[in-house]
């Protein structure tokens, strides 16, 4: 069972992330720029591709914000705001090495719920700002979350249920001898998809996509902006390190102590995923959303249910 | 229908499930990220489906022959600009051939592959393959730059290789906006979405057919046979007649009505209608008459 | 704290919510009268759950089953508001009732 | 703290009840109610039923989520941009409605509750599921026939389109004719 956290765990926490997301972010910033030709080039070209991020949200900050006409900024604000507040809230039960903010006994369903919080937190800054490419932008994501949520909610069921257990540490505990990676492929694969989407990155970028001028954050500026799209990434990189503890067996591994090899392991998933980025195109919901409901949740309920039978027979 | 903070409010119509829900107008363009310069559609939207499209403001000739209003002040810098100097860019060679300049087939096939190359980085923009848009506009600027035959198939080559394999990329375009070889003769279309005879994926892969081929022959001497009708990067250009991006913009309401969102800009991607072909040739009909 | 403070705040949720669900006209605006009665049902029923009887778990059950019941309550209305909506374009109760004469 | 915890959550609630029928925007009246609701949640949490609690927030965030979207496509003037009030009956259902309140209230201040008996199971989320899989069983079985019943339902209720419709009157075309095709490939 993981151990309780110290109390400044809780301020450290929302750093740590934010740090982890500017890193990620600098990555795919320089791949983005590699990506012209094939090269990623110089080291020093690297460099200043790698801190754009950080200077697009200095940009953003001394902006003059803009506004549009009939827009409903208040909803506009809280759904802008809602976003990282749901990540960092998402990230309480994740476990560093052995040790989470706070261990709560359901912590896979608070996870489940605070990432469903961005369903809402989308939704209201693509319906705030009164305008018409923002909205199809927060349309999109209800109709992305339909498709993910179904086969994800049943993939963390299925670690939940090899463990035993709704607590994240036990879930881990229970990975000391084989990882559920290993044994639970189809939950692992469907949980990455489901990671990528939640955070509407990468493949599952429609509702923020170029076809819409940026879609839910087409309209947004200035801190809203940052909270925003900054919200994003930190639901991403949580999305991915909660993948460690669910199906990479947390902190266990050899020689190294368990931080050192969640953050190994969570590096090695973002990587993934940032990586698998730059090889696929944006997945148009009314296209996933059959693959999702008519292959992935019945793999996923066989999944369920093949996990369901070992563990009666353990 | 009253008007709230001077914006109208949305009025019912039928739409393609029945519901008689709220419509709304938007205009679309001229100005937007990986769109046609110029263009600008009129999308009477449901939720993010389109229910009407039509091509309002055709070029920038027609709308001011027309008499359009023009509300963006870049398109009327554009539209008092001399004509002559707005030849359209991506057919130049061609016309030169018509007009008796010896024009040679490499430089031909090369403003084409490049032609095509444009094009090609739009649909991958708005597919939100961004990658590989970056790549192809690499490719079009270095071959815009003069590079060899061999520098640019190396380049090309990657990106035809991954655009062709991806199945995912097949798996989204299938069947978005198939536009018959009947229904494209109908309305004269020429180019490549002719060719295809399919959907947006179809087009795409006679544009990284016809990219691979061209990159090969950038080098050729050859003068190119003005005797022969000349094809550019968007079909059939003949003096005088209708260019052929015209018929592509006739098209395209009907390719639109049903379409959701995402499938819209990527049939308008798909068929890359060129404004400038259509500015041109207006601008030569009121200078002849 | 006491049974009391939590079953008054049940008490209002659920007054309130058939303020809603008598006044509305919109049948969407009706049911979230009858989300928020539901509501207070929930509050009521786990106070009852943790003050009275919490060794047994029919406290419990009870709230599942009300939960089960607004999910599906939602469901059922939004496919009746889409099934008039598309015969007759009514989204109106005062205009539903009127469909029988 | 929990005494705090408890007002904040129980007069947020009342509050962002009663404005769900107050807001003219239909996007403000839902989420006003969804934070209602999850205050409710919140409230079931500090009861110590941390499991449904939560469950609550999560169900109670994509209903209402979904719900906006409802909302906007079957209201007239959703944003409420011009104000307008849609309701009937308003002094009758208000007096209705304050008797009611009154009655509960007295009811709940003037009834002799029971003592509390028992304690709290260590881990009530278990208790919850041995129960629905044991005694309980019937519930649960009544509670998915239920659930699949609406599912049902929905679809006939909400489309329009039949196998006839998509597969021809054989119902023998390879592919369906929808007006969106799905990603399956079918």
């Amino acid at each position: 069972m993981a151990e309780r956290a110290p109390l400044w765990a809780v301020f450290v926490l929302p750093a740590v992330l934010v740090v982890v997301a500017v890193a990620v972010a600098g990555l795919d910033a320089v791949l983005a720029a590699g990506a012209r030709t094939g090269r990623i080039g110089s080291l020093r070209a690297a460099a200043v591709h790698a801190v754009r991020p950080g200077r697009e949200v200095l940009r953003h900050l001394v902006q003059q914000p803009r506004r549009t006409r009939a827009s409903d900024l208040p909803l506009a604000r809280i759904g802008a705001a809602l976003l990282p507040v749901a990540a960092v809230l998402a990230a309480v039960v994740l476990p560093l090495g052995f040790r989470s903010v706070s261990d709560l006994p359901e912590g896979i369903v608070w996870f489940n719920a605070m990432e469903a919080l961005a369903w809402a937190a989308v939704w209201l800054a693509g319906w705030g700002p009164n305008s018409a490419l923002s909205l199809i932008g927060g349309y999109r994501f209800l109709a992305q979350g339909l498709a993910y949520e179904l086969p994800h909610m049943l993939a963390i069921t299925t670690a939940a249920l090899g463990a035993e257990s709704l607590r994240v540490g036990e879930v881990v505990d229970a990975q000391a001898g084989l990882w559920f990676a290993v044994w639970m492929p189809a939950a692992f694969g469907i949980y990455l998809l489901s990671a990528m989407a939640m955070a509407f990155w990468g493949p599952f970028d429609q509702p923020v996509g170029v076809d819409v001028a940026g879609g839910a954050a087409a309209e947004l500026s200035g801190v809203d902006r940052v909270l925003f799209l900054g919200g994003r990434w930190l639901l991403l990189v949580v999305a991915a390190a909660f993948s460690v503890p669910l199906f990479l067996g947390g902190g266990h591994g050899p020689l190294l102590p368990g931080w050192a090899w969640t953050v190994l392991k969570t590096a090695a998933v973002l990587a993934v995923l940032v990586w698998a980025r730059r090889r696929v195109p944006t997945l148009r919901m009314e296209r996933y959303v059959e693959l999702a409901w008519v292959v992935l949740t019945p793999l996923a309920v066989v999944q369920a249910l093949f996990v369901a039978v070992v563990v009666l027979n353990r | 229908m009253g008007l709230v903070d001077g914006l109208p409010m949305a009025d019912r119509a039928d739409d393609r499930d029945g519901l008689r829900l709220d419509r709304l107008h938007v205009p679309l363009g001229p100005v937007l990220t990986d769109w046609p310069s110029g263009l600008v559609l009129r999308l009477t939207l449901q939720g993010d489906i389109v229910q009407e499209a039509a091509v309002e403001a055709v070029g920038i000739g027609e709308a001011v022959g027309i008499g359009e209003v023009v509300e963006n002040v870049e398109a009327v810098d554009q539209a008092t600009t001399p004509p002559a100097s707005r030849s359209p860019f991506w057919d130049e060679p061609f016309l030169l051939a018509a007009k008796g300049v010896r024009v040679s087939q490499g430089d031909a096939a090369r403003r084409l592959c490049a032609a095509h190359l444009d094009s090609l980085g739009r649909f991958f923009a708005v597919v939100g393959w961004g990658d590989l848009a970056a790549r192809a506009r690499f490719a079009r600027d270095r071959a815009l730059a003069g590079t060899s035959a061999a520098e640019l198939t190396a380049l090309v080559s990657p990106v035809i290789r991954r655009a062709e394999r991806s199945r995912t990329l097949r798996g989204l375009t299938a069947g978005v906006g198939v536009l018959s070889g009947e229904h494209a003769r109908h309305h004269g279309v020429t180019g490549p979405a002719l060719v295809a005879d399919g959907d947006a994926h179809a087009r795409m892969l006679v544009w990284l057919e016809a990219v691979g081929r061209g990159a090969a022959t950038v080098d050729v001497s050859e003068a190119l046979d003005a005797t022969e009708e000349a094809v550019g990067p968007r079909g059939r250009i003949a003096d005088g007649a209708t260019p052929a991006s015209q018929g592509l913009l006739d098209v395209l309401p009907c390719l639109l009505d049903g379409a959701e969102f995402a499938c819209a800009r990527i049939i308008v991607a798909s068929l890359d209608p060129d404004l400038d072909e259509i500015g041109h040739v207006t601008m030569a009909r009121t200078h002849h008459g | 704290m006491s049974l009391e403070l939590f079953l008054l705040p049940a008490a209002a949720l659920f007054c309130i919510g058939l303020f809603g669900a008598l006044t509305q006209q919109s049948i969407v605006m009706l049911m979230m009268g009858l989300e928020l009665m539901l509501g207070g049902v929930i509050l009521a029923a786990a106070a009852v759950w943790h003050y009275i009887a919490p060794a047994t778990s029919e406290g419990q059950v009870l709230v599942v089953v009300a939960v089960t019941a607004m999910a599906l309550e939602m469901a059922i209305g939004f496919a009746v508001v889409t099934a008039l909506f598309r015969s007759r374009e009514i989204d109106m109760t005062d205009m539903a009732a009127e469909l029988k004469e | 703290m929990d005494v705090a915890v408890f007002w904040v959550l129980a007069v947020l609630g009342i509050v962002s009840g009663a404005m769900v029928f107050r807001f003219d925007s239909m996007a403000r009246a839902t989420f006003s109610l969804l934070a209602s609701l999850l205050c409710v949640g919140g409230l079931v949490v500090l009861l110590g039923l941390d499991y449904l609690g939560i469950v609550i927030v999560l169900m109670m965030t994509i209903e209402m989520a979904i719900m906006a979207v409802f909302m906007v496509m079957y209201m007239m003037n959703p944003a409420g941009l011009m104000p307008m009030t849609m309701m009937h009956n308003k002094k009758g259902a208000a007096v209705v409605c304050g008797l009611v309140f009154a009655l509960l209230a007295a009811g709940i201040v003037l009834a002799p509750w029971p003592g509390r008996r028992g304690r709290a199971p260590a881990d009530p989320t278990m208790d919850l599921g041995m129960s629905l899989m044991g005694p309980q069983m019937l519930t649960m079985m009544t509670l998915g026939m239920a659930l699949f019943a609406t599912i049902v339902a929905t679809v006939v209720l909400a489309t329009r389109r039949g196998r006839y419709d998509r597969l021809g009157d054989d119902l023998r075309a390879t592919r369906a004719d929808d007006p969106v095709r799905g990603g399956v490939g079918r």
